[in-house]
């Protein structure tokens, strides 16, 4: 661990990357402590631009303050984030690695679903099922999982067949080992370096998507993300510049330094480190 | 108050790109539609892109004023019988469809009698009171009613009764004859092309019967999806109309400012809209008119027109809409901003606030105009509510699931707005008459109101002859709805109208674009 | 004479943060005309970066620091890179270890010998494809129109070396460098390519500077040989002086570590067999939904028997079916007919719960000791899987390791440290410790030192027999090379193409071979001549 | 087996996959609450109870089930993917009308995605670690981070709100009805913001797949044979390295064969550019289904010949692949 440690952190892009999404979750979990009152609240008149009296970051098309509707916008990206990109993970790990190990007719059906995946462009296949759940913070997060999982699947997959021919599975096979014990405690460690990887690149993504979403008005209203922020501001943008591009920076900022933090893990979990 | 234009102004923001072209000479009028509609028949489909094209091809009988005194159209004189029981018209001899075949009495008798009854909800209400439609001789037809009905005349304003050519759909499906894609009339416009997906054209009508007019020599309505789109078409003098919701109300102060646009607020006064919230009075505690009243007293509708909608509409008192006829501003009882009063009478109901401060949880579905005023509306409301102890859950919906939800009762609150069409019997009664709860059906009177003194009042009001004893009927009415709170009127719309200053004579009466567009010339 | 090439303290320094500062420390080495210098050692010695060092092809962040490398007059590490590039190919040619990966994958082979002749000689493409034409049939390569319009993958690893042989000498280069060429190819390809080289060298006159650590290869090719190690050149001089008395000692144990080819080994004592093959037959499908290729047969009705204490080594080339003869008999593959006794029970076709009993009898060392061992675990899981499999005490099988360590010659602290911290030789010794922590009755080593340098490759075949005789082990050793199999096989079995083509005590067919591939194998072996 | 009976053989698979596409979004599609006929009632204003019943009946949407997937599916047999009911048209046209400004578009931005992150790869992989390299990472990383939509909207804020440049929305300058060269020039210059935001996106991907190939192929012996051979730098990056470092690329550009035919909802969205992406998002919201349907059924078909295009071009670029083993 010290090893891996010791190369993510001697590189400037994944320490910045780190430093970044740090603060970022710091400024979403410690919100509520430093804006008295929650993002709904109108404060003053619409439109009004950054550095009006009291407003950081002026005002938005209800007249509420958007400095406090970032802060809280970071809760539903980073939340939707994470917990879509957990689910497809578990899924993805559980098929890709049955696939992978047995092979098949199992591995030829996991192969058909993600082809399937492949064919139908992946953003409407999410509009149809976020618009069959009803827009809300559940059905963006199954949407999204249900959507994203073939990527680690593949992944996982490919790692499995590849790891499944080593010697060190042969042997555990000679040594008696059930394939259940194979799989979790010879392939599966051995194959997570990928995963992770893949995984950091999918917060990234699941915060874009969610963002998608809730700008074409599919996500749940009662909530403000920095994707509906942008939404509720195609029109203002003609007037009011910075309700488009605060929360549009915002959520770049946070997706770069997840990529950032994917490279830094790519780099230091690749067993044929270059440079 | 910060006078926003001001702000805005410094930002320098307000920076015009040059006029796409030099004010344009060509005799072509250049209007959008938000979407496509589905055909061409008037009757059948009764959205307002269909009231803005179809206006120029199917007339009515008779046009309004600003007073919403009838004159002639294409009945050139009436007569009504003292009792109100007969209607004659005159119509003028010189009519011919567009496709050449003379507009005789015959037309008029299909279409009240037999197309719009079967087609148009409104028409069906207001020719419901006609006893039967007698053809005098070629030009002349009378109309002899069970009982006195005195929005007669206003219900055969253009977008409540626009004539039907006889000779093209008597005896066919109203639905599948292939007119609805090519449309007859005797506007000062016909029907020339309907490319899918990008355009309508209608072509001048050189055998038009008012002397003078079409002024133009045609109209392109072209497909402009977005509101932002529609914005820089009218800037870059792309179009030289934007009706209505194709400007979002935040760029309104933009548009108004362009010198080289023209802004009206009166062009849709003959349609009155009122935005509203209808609530589902079968549930407990929308059933008690405490809470409605309550619910009234919490929203500061001041602050609503004025910043939620950047000023445009007003503050709707009463039922029907102030610019229009029986409007009896001092019947009502009114619901100032009062958030005090709202939550004494949340106590006085027994509605103590729990964990939280939160009363009551109920949810508002929300019309899916995609971020426009009516989510902004919301949004606000939902925040007004929440400082008197009501927490909101904003529903967000699809058109399918918002008229399937509306028609089938299955909502707390909803947000919604209805249009009063110059009469309350024609537009205001269909929401709060207890014969029109019907489920399944949008539109209807889906809150559940059910007051026979009402349902009384509407119905003399309708048959009362003598003009005192209508206004009577309905200043009594606004105050029983007012004072039962039947429905949260939040404001009067006014729907803006922009046009380019190269064009004059655009908006002659208060139905607007409802009743064509045969007047317009180059300025 | 004046040598062509002179190296002078040539100095070659390493990124910092590898295992040593200079991979090559100050080595001086001269290569007359018309001679071919070997330069021999172990993996890790210096030898390939100082052929690189000549043709200035270091790979990234390897320099040259000092030193001189005079051809011809001029000093190469003081030549320009232009003028450095105008010598390579034309006057100094060089072909490099693995065939397979040496030519480009998506250029036929005419336009990449082309590519060589035109990028040093104006001549119009349908000339230059004539010359490399004759060059492929002076390689002996039949049909050499055919061949040039072909790809590398369509080729054998024998054909394209020669490819790359040909492509090489396109120029008449004065100096050819082969770094290891023949170490990937199979050992009857190999002497035929070495013979090769040995011909053109003479037909041309030319010097050949090779780099191999096969004694054997210095036996039959060198006319002088320098010794390297770490960096260092521990001895150089004529191949009889260095080989017949050598003066340094690493020398005399590289010397010894050679295995002689000769079986010293006792004929086994009869015993009742404890494992009896009859009739194994293994296909393995090609093709996918569409396709109907033909199955390839790779086990063709073999039988054979193994007794206790007994090693039977099965010997033969790539694709000869043997490592898929070990993985029928351990069960890792399911057979396809014949029959696979284990004392009286056949564990050819058993469901493998019913298998499950029989199988820690039967345990297998593997091949490659950077695959053999699961990188994330400690040496002790490593160890106690197998107890751990069967429901055995964890705490008595670590005790268990710990002497199991010992026994195959590695501290007992070693449980608690990862396999990347152990050397090739170290990782097998512990992949042996492994197999039998379950008190195996047989064992099974697919080729279990082929990956290890020859030093290290004697000691583990040496613990390897010590353990056999110790447990009394019945042991089936796969191996390709026949000088390993006459060191450590009372009988030995010679495979080709799935079927055995010769099997009997390892004295006789070593000493009177009967069958004619047999022979060719023998007398393919490096260095078996010149003694 | 020959290049023809492989070829066959991917035609039928594609078939079968469209099959299965059709089979699965038809009850998918279903899912979703209300239907159109409550869509049309919900925006005409005025419905009652008769008009809802004969839209139902019209649309056949009264009937079970298995009859409208059995009558369905017979349609698309015959090519007929019946019509749209909020555009009244045939689907198909309706698809084929949108198609080739998709097409158009999308096309447009692979290319100069293509070129401009082999570009940027390139330099990256020339020498890894250096300033170069770590830059151009980093810029990849920000075009990857950018949401498009947003990225969309701020290329529409500076160059035609602010700059006044480029035309921000549609195909083509509305009501100009331009022909000929004019037209040609006039969509072209509207698709620059559009296509650039689509590039911007595709290029990061390229980018870093470009410099991981080219890294990795550096490191193969034939390029150090190439060298031995006495080339020239130039020589060995372009006839060797690059050569066999855009085989990765084919395949990666035939991944992205969906969104090549699936369209960009969201840049086609911001920009209104009249392609399937679009028209996907509108079938979704008045839930259109036979709309919907026939756009995953086209996007499918497309697919599935893009895919093996890319598979027939990948066997030219290596000849180590044999279309059908």
């Amino acid at each position: 661990m010290r090893h891996f440690l010791r190369i993510f952190l001697s590189r400037p892009i994944p320490l910045a990357g780190l430093a970044i999404f740090a603060v970022i979750v710091a400024l979403a979990l410690l919100a509520p402590l430093l804006f008295a009152r929650g993002p709904f609240i109108i404060v003053g008149m619409p439109l009004l631009p950054p550095g009006a009296p009291g407003l950081l970051a002026g005002s938005d098309v209800l007249g509420r303050d958007m400095a406090v509707g970032l802060a809280y916008g970071a809760r539903i990206s980073l939340l939707v984030g994470i917990t879509s990109t957990l689910g497809a993970v578990g899924i993805g790990v559980l098929l890709g690695a049955v696939a992978g190990y047995y092979g098949g007719w199992l591995d030829d059906l996991l192969m058909r679903v993600t082809e399937f995946f492949q064919i139908i462009p992946n953003f409407v296949l999410l509009m149809v099922l976020v618009a069959f759940l009803q827009p809300s913070l559940s059905s963006t997060v199954i949407g999204i999982a249900l959507v994203t999982w073939p990527q680690v699947a593949r992944v996982v997959r490919g790692e499995f067949l590849s790891l499944r021919g080593r010697e060190f599975v042969q042997a555990a096979r000679t040594l008696g080992m059930r394939d259940g014990a194979i799989i979790f405690t010879q392939i599966l460690p051995n194959a997570l370096p990928p995963i992770i990887v893949v995984g950091s690149m999918m917060v990234g993504s699941a915060i874009l998507t969610e963002s998608a979403l809730s700008f074409l008005g599919l996500s749940d209203p009662n909530l403000l993300s920095w994707g509906s922020m942008i939404g509720g501001s195609r029109s203002a943008m003609w007037v009011a510049w910075w309700t488009t591009v605060l929360p549009g920076l915002a959520i770049m900022i946070t997706v770069l330094a997840l990529n950032f933090i994917g490279d830094g893990l790519n780099d230091a979990l690749n067993p044929r480190r270059r440079r | 108050m910060l006078d926003r234009r001001a702000v805005l102004g410094g930002t320098g923001l307000l920076a015009f790109p040059a006029q796409g072209r030099a004010a344009d000479k060509r005799r072509i009028i250049n209007a959008m539609m938000t979407d496509e509609p589905a055909h061409l028949n008037y009757p059948l489909f009764n959205t307002r892109i269909m009231q803005e094209i179809c206006g120029n091809i199917n007339e009515s009988l008779l046009l309004f004023d600003w007073q919403f005194k009838p004159h002639p159209n294409l009945a050139r004189a009436f007569e009504m019988s003292p009792d109100g029981m007969t209607y004659t018209f005159h119509l003028r001899p010189d009519v011919r469809w567009h496709d050449g075949v003379p507009f005789t009495a015959r037309d008029v008798a299909f279409s009240c009698g037999v197309m719009l009854p079967q087609l148009n909800p409104r028409s069906r209400n207001a020719f419901s009171h006609v006893g039967e439609i007698k053809v005098v001789d070629r030009c002349t037809i009378r109309f002899d009613m069970k009982q006195p009905f005195n929005a007669f005349l206003l219900s055969l304003m253009a977008s409540s009764a626009p004539m039907m050519p006889a000779h093209i759909y008597e005896g066919t499906n109203f639905r599948t004859n292939p007119f609805n894609f090519k449309p007859i009339g005797t506007g000062p416009f016909k029907f020339a092309e309907w490319r899918r997906g990008q355009f309508i054209h209608l072509a001048r009508n050189d055998h038009y019967w008012r002397p003078g007019q079409p002024g133009m020599d045609g109209i392109y309505y072209r497909l402009c999806p977005t509101p932002e789109q529609r914005l820089v078409a009218m800037e870059s003098g792309a179009a030289d109309f934007a009706m209505a919701d194709d400007i979002d109300t935040v760029v309104n102060s933009r548009m108004v400012a362009n010198p080289n646009v023209v802004a009206r607020s009166d062009a849709f006064n003959g349609t009155g809209e009122i935005s509203v919230m209808e609530m589902n009075q079968r549930r407990w505690p929308f059933s008690d008119r405490r809470f409605r009243a309550a619910f009234m007293h919490a929203i500061d509708r001041n602050f609503l027109v004025k910043a939620i909608n950047f000023g445009l509409g007003k503050v709707a008192t009463s039922p029907i809409p102030s610019n229009l006829p029986y409007h009896d501003d001092k019947a009502v009882v009114k619901y100032p901003f009062d958030p005090a009063r709202a939550r004494a009478l949340l106590d006085e109901m027994g509605m103590k606030p729990g964990r939280g401060g939160v009363r009551h949880r109920f949810g508002i579905m929300m019309i899916p105009d995609g971020g426009g005023y009516w989510t902004r509306a919301a949004h606000y409301i939902k925040q007004a509510l929440s400082e008197v102890g009501l927490e909101v859950n904003l529903e967000s919906t699809d058109w399918p699931t918002f008229s399937r939800r509306s028609g089938n009762w299955e909502f707390d609150v909803d947000c919604n707005s209805y249009g009063q069409y110059g009469d309350p019997a024609i537009g205001t009664a269909r929401f709060f008459l207890s014969s029109n709860i019907r489920k399944g059906v949008p539109q209807s009177n889906i809150q559940g109101y059910n007051n026979p003194e009402v349902d009384a009042l509407f119905h003399q009001a309708a048959v009362a002859v003598d003009p005192a004893e209508v206004q009577r009927h309905y200043s009594r009415l606004q105050y029983v709805l007012t004072r039962d709170v039947a429905m949260v009127w939040l404001y009067e719309r006014q729907p803006m109208f922009f046009y380019n200053k190269r064009l004059k004579n655009v908006i002659m009466g208060p139905n607007g674009p409802a009743d064509g567009f045969g007047s317009v010339t180059l300025a | 004479m004046e040598p062509l090439i002179a190296i002078q303290d040539l100095v070659v320094a390493l990124p910092p943060g590898a295992d040593r500062a200079h991979a090559v420390d100050r080595v001086s080495l001269t290569i007359n005309p018309n001679e071919i210098l070997c330069i021999l050692g172990e993996s890790g010695s210096g030898k390939s970066l100082t052929a690189h060092a000549v043709m200035g092809l270091l790979p990234r962040g390897v320099s040259a620091s000092s030193g001189h490398i005079r051809f011809g007059g001029t000093d190469l590490l003081a030549l320009p890179p232009s003028g450095l590039r105008k010598l390579r190919g034309r006057d100094i040619a060089m072909i490099f270890q693995d065939p397979m990966a040496a030519l480009n994958p998506v250029i036929t082979i005419g336009r990449q010998i082309t590519e060589q002749i035109r990028a040093h000689r104006t001549l119009p493409q349908k000339e230059a494809l004539a010359l490399a034409a004759g060059l492929l049939a002076e390689m002996g390569l039949k049909d050499p129109k055919a061949l040039l319009k072909s790809f590398p993958h369509q080729l054998s690893g024998g054909q394209r070396q020669r490819v790359m042989i040909a492509m090489a000498l396109s120029l008449s280069p004065k100096l050819l460098i082969a770094d290891e060429p023949t170490t990937a190819l199979d050992v009857t390809t190999q002497a035929q390519i070495l013979k090769l080289i040995k011909r053109i060298q003479a037909e041309r006159e030319m010097s050949v500077l090779l780099i191999t650590h096969d004694f054997g290869v210095v036996a039959d090719m060198a006319d002088s040989v320098a010794v390297m190690r770490y960096g260092r050149v521990v001895e150089s001089g004529a191949t009889n002086d260095v080989l017949g008395n050598p003066s340094h000692d690493y020398t005399r144990a590289l010397i010894a570590a050679v295995p002689r080819g000769e079986s010293r080994l006792p004929p086994p004592a009869e015993g009742q067999p404890l494992v009896q093959v009859k009739g194994l037959t293994k296909r393995f499908s090609r093709g996918g939904f569409f396709s109907r290729a033909p199955a390839i047969v790779a086990l063709d009705d073999i039988s054979l028997s193994l007794s206790r204490g007994e090693t039977l080594g099965v010997v033969g080339e790539s694709g000869s079916g043997k490592s898929t003869l070990a993985r029928c008999v351990i069960r890792l593959l399911d057979p396809d007919a014949g029959e696979v006794l284990l004392e009286e029970a056949d564990i050819a076709h058993m469901r493998r719960s019913a298998l499950r009993p029989l199988r820690r009898r039967i345990q297998m060392v593997f091949q490659d000791p950077f695959s053999s061992l699961n990188p994330r675990q400690t040496v002790g899981d490593i160890l106690i899987a197998g107890p751990k499999a069967y429901g055995e005490d964890l705490k008595e099988a670590r005790r268990r390791a710990a002497d199991m360590l010992s026994l195959v010659g590695l501290s007992p602290q070693c449980l608690n440290r990862l396999p990347h911290e152990f050397s090739g030789g170290q990782r097998q010794r512990i992949g042996l410790a492994r197999a039998l922590m379950l008190k195996p009755e047989v064992l099974i080593a697919d080729e279990p030192v082929s990956a290890l340098d020859v030093t290290v490759q004697a000691k583990v075949l040496k613990l390897l027999d010590d353990v056999r005789r110790q447990m009394n082990l019945a042991m089936l050793f796969i191996t390709h090379d026949m000088r390993v199999a006459a060191e450590i096989c009372h009988r030995v079995m010679v495979m080709r193409h799935g079927r055995i083509v010769e099997q009997g005590p390892t004295k006789d067919v070593f000493a009177a071979p009967s069958s004619d591939y047999t022979k060719a194998l023998l007398a393919a072996i490096p260095g078996r001549q010149a003694r | 087996m020959n290049r023809l009976s492989y070829i066959g053989a991917r035609l039928i698979k594609t078939v079968l996959v469209a099959l299965t596409v059709v089979l699965l979004s038809f009850f998918l599609v279903r899912l979703a609450p209300g239907d159109t006929a409550t869509v049309m009632a919900g925006q005409a204003g005025f419905a009652d109870e008769a008009f809802m019943k004969s839209l139902r009946a019209e649309y056949g949407l009264d009937q079970p089930v298995p009859v409208q997937l059995w009558k369905y599916l017979s349609a698309v047999a015959k090519g007929d993917l019946g019509s749209s009911f909020v555009r009244r048209q045939p689907v198909l046209d309706v698809i084929l009308e949108r198609l080739p400004n998709t097409l158009l578009l999308n096309g447009f931005a692979l290319l100069v995605a293509i070129a401009g992150g082999v570009a940027m790869g390139m330099m990256a992989a020339r020498r890894p670690g250096s300033a170069m390299d770590a830059s151009m990472t980093v810029l990849s990383m920000v075009f990857y981070a950018m949401p498009q939509f947003w990225l969309g909207m701020m290329a529409m804020l500076m160059f035609s709100v602010w700059l006044g440049w480029l035309p921000p929305f549609g195909l083509e300058t509305m009501g100009a009805d331009y022909t000929g060269l004019a037209r040609i020039g006039d969509i072209a210059v509207h698709m620059i913001l559009p296509g650039v935001t689509l590039a911007l996106y595709f290029m990061a991907s390229y980018a870093r797949l470009t410099r991981t190939a080219m890294i990795e192929v550096a490191d193969q012996d034939f390029v150090k044979t190439a060298r031995a051979k006495g080339l020239r730098e130039g020589q060995v990056a372009r006839r060797h390295i690059l050569r066999n470092a855009l085989i990765p690329l084919i395949t990666f550009a035939g991944l992205q064969s969906a969104i090549l035919v699936g369209g960009s909802v969201l840049v086609e969205n911001v920009f209104s550019w009249p392609g399937i992406g679009t028209l996907a998002y509108e079938a979704v919201t008045t839930r259109d289904n036979p709309l919907l349907l026939g756009i995953f059924i086209v996007t499918a078909v497309l697919v599935g010949l893009f895919n093996l295009a890319t598979d027939i071009a990948y066997s030219i670029a290596d000849p180590r692949v044999e279309l059908g083993r």
